[in-house]
């Protein structure tokens, strides 16, 4: 179900870890939905010098949480701030429709990476960065006729 | 390892389906190729057909210490779950519209319940505790002058505890209620005696069993009547119409026979690898065991591995040749995780990190040591990458 | 001929079942032995029989210029038929609880619709011709307002004669009313498009073209919404539950892919022998062929043969090594001869001494000698001994 | 489903043909259900010295008559009377449920040519021999759980 790129991401994962002295960091979702994911950032001159990811999910998270980091990595934050969850997706070949909310996920951990970001700089991260971490993204998306609905047996 | 060749994956899986038998296999064979008659015809050809139809009836039957005339052949466990309870709710509507089930059958059964209370019955659902137990004194407690069928699986299908059909049977007897039991899980691997457990109707589906896919049986008692989900020919006596699945019925039937008359060994056997992997899972922190700790299905090992999210798990173990299962909501498709683990009292954060293993007849201690050397290592990874692992190892 | 020795057996009953062809076996075991992992598990093992679940899918939808989003696999054509005609009328109930069918249909279909009439709805039963055709204008006259669903089959099993379903479905699509056409007869022998033929939903089983027995399909065309027969796990995408047959879907694709590339071959085959059957067999006195003269499936001949009685006459010749087929009400355990014969008017005498001889892919000319060697004999003898022979000859 | 016994007496039907000189024939059953039976007696000093039958129906209408003549030859037309579709059915080791309409046909057709006998004696066979053949045996004994209830395809 998971295209190849996908699960590369998964099992060779980039960007895994933590930075100690990372000056942007962002966590969304939330242990009762399944999908946790923190972003760590080490941001000089406006550009995005250094990122880590921590994922607690399942693959589609893991590969989302990976590919947004390559995304953003030595960008500057204005062209961070453009990453869309459209194009963590495209990057990665595809997610089945029911994982979408995954890539939601990732770029809403970027965002909301950044915003903390903004916010340390001493500036209010809404009016650039926008909604962040509380749309509740592990109970959006997840109306699209996503194929086979359970695994049973 | 190859990406298409599979000789040295081990299948932990046995509660998803399981491997054809080869005996099963052979038995089928001839009804595929040369005896092809249909067995509802008069010639002598056909004759052949509906002879095995009849022995793979029996067969089927004296496993379950049922007459043959009680064996309705169907397409499989969901099949005989809608069967049975549409079939007997339809068939009862004058006494009542009220149904008693569990909060962790399958959801052939939950489904079917929710489409009935769509079409006006009223269901109640009783709990079970911590380790997957239904409660009786809640059940008995529900039962109204409408009840009209009970319907209480055998044994569970993600975490392996078995209930009391027994004696809910002879509740339900004693109460002039219906009861059928999903008794998928547990044909071919724990003894199955309809007498004994009383039950009005029992569900079984071939491809649990080392049976074929496909086909499955309903086991109605003699005097039970219930409305037959499909029309037609009036096949199998008029409660199971289209023409008949052979090759899928003899299959069946031969694997349930192998299953039976294997089942003491086999479940000493199976009880034997369980215990080695409770013994190395356990010892990797924060895992636990789930469901009944000694009554339970031989073969099935249920547990939940903390901080860490089921399919990671499974999408891992699978491509170090491990094949497992996880009642986590991200392979369900479904918002939450198992409404089995959640109904015993885990926290969703838990019941993310749920990992079945089914071991069946063609487990090995090869099989074993296997999964113990692989799993460690896995979970050791995702926790590494985990923002919720505390670092406690 | 020994009882139990088949090798010069000729089997003339295809419209009954056929003998699963070599190609549909071959296809089929890799998915009854190496590739046993449920198509729903998510690691690498079940990726081989999802894909084989998937493009057995996409080669039914290309036979029949459908989408593979729109093939649901099913238990065999009885459930095709229940699952189209209960869900669609269930699914319109809001627009009303009129439908229209044939006289001619199937039992999986008419004990359908008997059985919606006892859940309030009403049924018309549409007419035929002597030639077993459906009385078009009159089908077009019993729409009404409330009218949801029209079901009328492609071909008929009796008597072999195909129905105009392409211009009932145009008629259908024009007055907004859902159109099921029960082609199990048809497809596999007669080219099949749902798109020319404009129908919703289209009934099909693989043992009517050397498929296995115990599974079907159901054509849904896109956006068509119909409640489901069983309630599940959400397989076919919830439109039809229960552990996939894998094996038997891939056998039945296997099947009809083979059907359809050796149809015209092979209809033009069926034909010259079907010629030879009609030049013997309406030599001998009071015989008389059934159904349409031309516009019919090209194995199927059907015959009356006057003063006796159809049950005889297969007995007869399943001793002399002939498998054939009688709508007598002796052979069917009713009252009344076949219904479909009645229906096209002939006579309860006529009717009990039909016989339908059904040729396929394993026919033979050799086949056809033994049957015009045979069948004068059988018909001679038991006219010799019956009361009401006029004696003829 | 059938025995062999029902079998054989099927495919070598005993007394089947015609007597010229009759002085018993009886015919029962009627085309629309699908079976007729014609009995014809040659009694001499009350005894049924030959018999034949006709029968159009299928193989169990044609095991019985050929079964119920056997069991009347050479008997006196008393011990005829005593014919009971049971015995018929018995002497065949059984008949599917769904067929005893058949044997119950043998046993009317047996009982009509006694009636004829009769009348032809000048008596009125109805004290004698009971009802015969309008009993519409086609019609009974079908309510039976006649196992299988079709054959379909
Ligand atoms: C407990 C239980 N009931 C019912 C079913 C449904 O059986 P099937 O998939 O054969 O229809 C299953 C497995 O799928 C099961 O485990
Ligand atoms: C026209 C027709 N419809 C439906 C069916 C039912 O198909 P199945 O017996 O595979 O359920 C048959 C044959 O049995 C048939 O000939």
């Amino acid at each position: 179900m998971y295209t190849e790129k996908v699960m590369d991401h998964f099992m060779n994962p980039r960007n895994v870890g933590t930075i100690e002295d990372a000056n942007g960091v962002g966590q969304v979702g939330n242990l009762k939905c399944g999908d946790i994911m923190k972003i760590f950032l080490k941001i000089e001159n406006d550009v995005i010098v250094d990122v880590k990811f921590q994922t607690f999910g399942c693959a589609a998270a893991v590969a989302t949480s990976s590919m947004a980091t390559e995304l953003i990595k030595g960008k500057t934050v204005q062209e961070a701030l453009q990453l869309t969850n459209r194009a963590v997706v495209e990057a990665l070949d595809d997610l089945p429709p029911m994982k979408m909310h995954c890539s939601v996920l990732a770029e809403e951990a970027v965002k909301s990476a950044l915003a903390d970001y903004y916010q340390r700089q001493g500036l209010d991260p809404i009016p650039i960065v926008g909604c962040t971490g509380n749309c509740d993204a592990c109970h959006s998306d997840h109306a699209h006729d996503h194929g086979r609905s359970d695994e049973e047996e | 390892m190859d990406k298409n060749d599979f000789s040295a994956y081990v299948y932990a899986d046995n509660a998803a389906t399981t491997r054809l038998s080869d005996t099963a296999l052979e038995a089928m064979l001839p009804y595929m190729t040369a005896y092809y008659g249909n067995p509802s015809s008069i010639y002598s050809f056909s004759h052949e057909s509906r002879k095995a139809l009849s022995a793979a009836r029996s067969d089927v039957a004296a496993v379950l210490n049922a007459d043959p005339s009680e064996i309705i052949f169907t397409s499989g466990g969901t099949e005989s779950d809608n069967h049975a309870v549409v079939g007997a709710a339809r068939a009862n509507v004058a006494k009542g519209k009220h149904l008693i089930t569990s909060t962790i059958e399958h959801h052939a059964l939950l489904h079917t319940m929710k489409q009935l209370e769509k079409e006006g019955y009223s269901v109640t659902y009783v709990p079970v505790d911590g380790e997957g137990t239904v409660d009786v004194e809640a059940l008995k407690a529900a039962v109204r002058p409408d009840t009209t069928v009970i319907s209480i699986m055998m044994a569970n299908n993600e975490v392996g505890t078995i209930q009391p059909i027994a004696e809910i049977g002879a509740f339900a007897k004693s109460k002039g209620i219906l009861f059928h039991t999903d008794a998928v899980q547990a044909v071919g691997h724990i003894p199955v005696d309809v007498k004994e457990l009383n039950v009005d109707m029992l569900s079984l589906s071939g491809h649990k069993f080392h049976g074929p896919k496909g086909v499955g049986a309903l086991y109605l008692r003699k005097g039970v009547r219930i409305l037959p989900l499909m029309q037609g020919g009036g096949q199998e006596r008029g409660r199971r119409s289209g023409t008949e699945n052979v090759a899928g019925a003899v299959g069946l039937a031969a694997a349930l026979k192998e299953a039976a008359s294997q089942m003491e060994t086999e479940a000493a056997r199976l009880k034997a690898l369980v215990a080695r992997l409770d013994e190395g899972i356990l010892k990797i922190p924060y895992t636990k065991k789930t469901g009944h700790p000694t009554n339970r299905l031989p073969g099935l090992a249920s547990y939940t591995v903390e901080f860490i999210e089921g399919e990671s798990m499974i999408l891992h173990l699978d491509i170090r040749g491990i094949a497992a299962s996880t009642g986590s909501a991200c392979s369900t498709g479904s918002l939450d995780p198992s409404h089995v683990l959640m109904a015993m009292g885990l926290t969703h954060e838990v019941a993310h990190g749920s990992l079945r293993l089914s071991l069946g007849k063609y487990s090995t201690d090869a099989d074993v040591d296997k999964i113990l050397a692989e799993l460690p290592e896995v979970v050791a990874l995702l926790r590494r990458m985990s923002p919720v692992w505390p670092g406690l190892e």
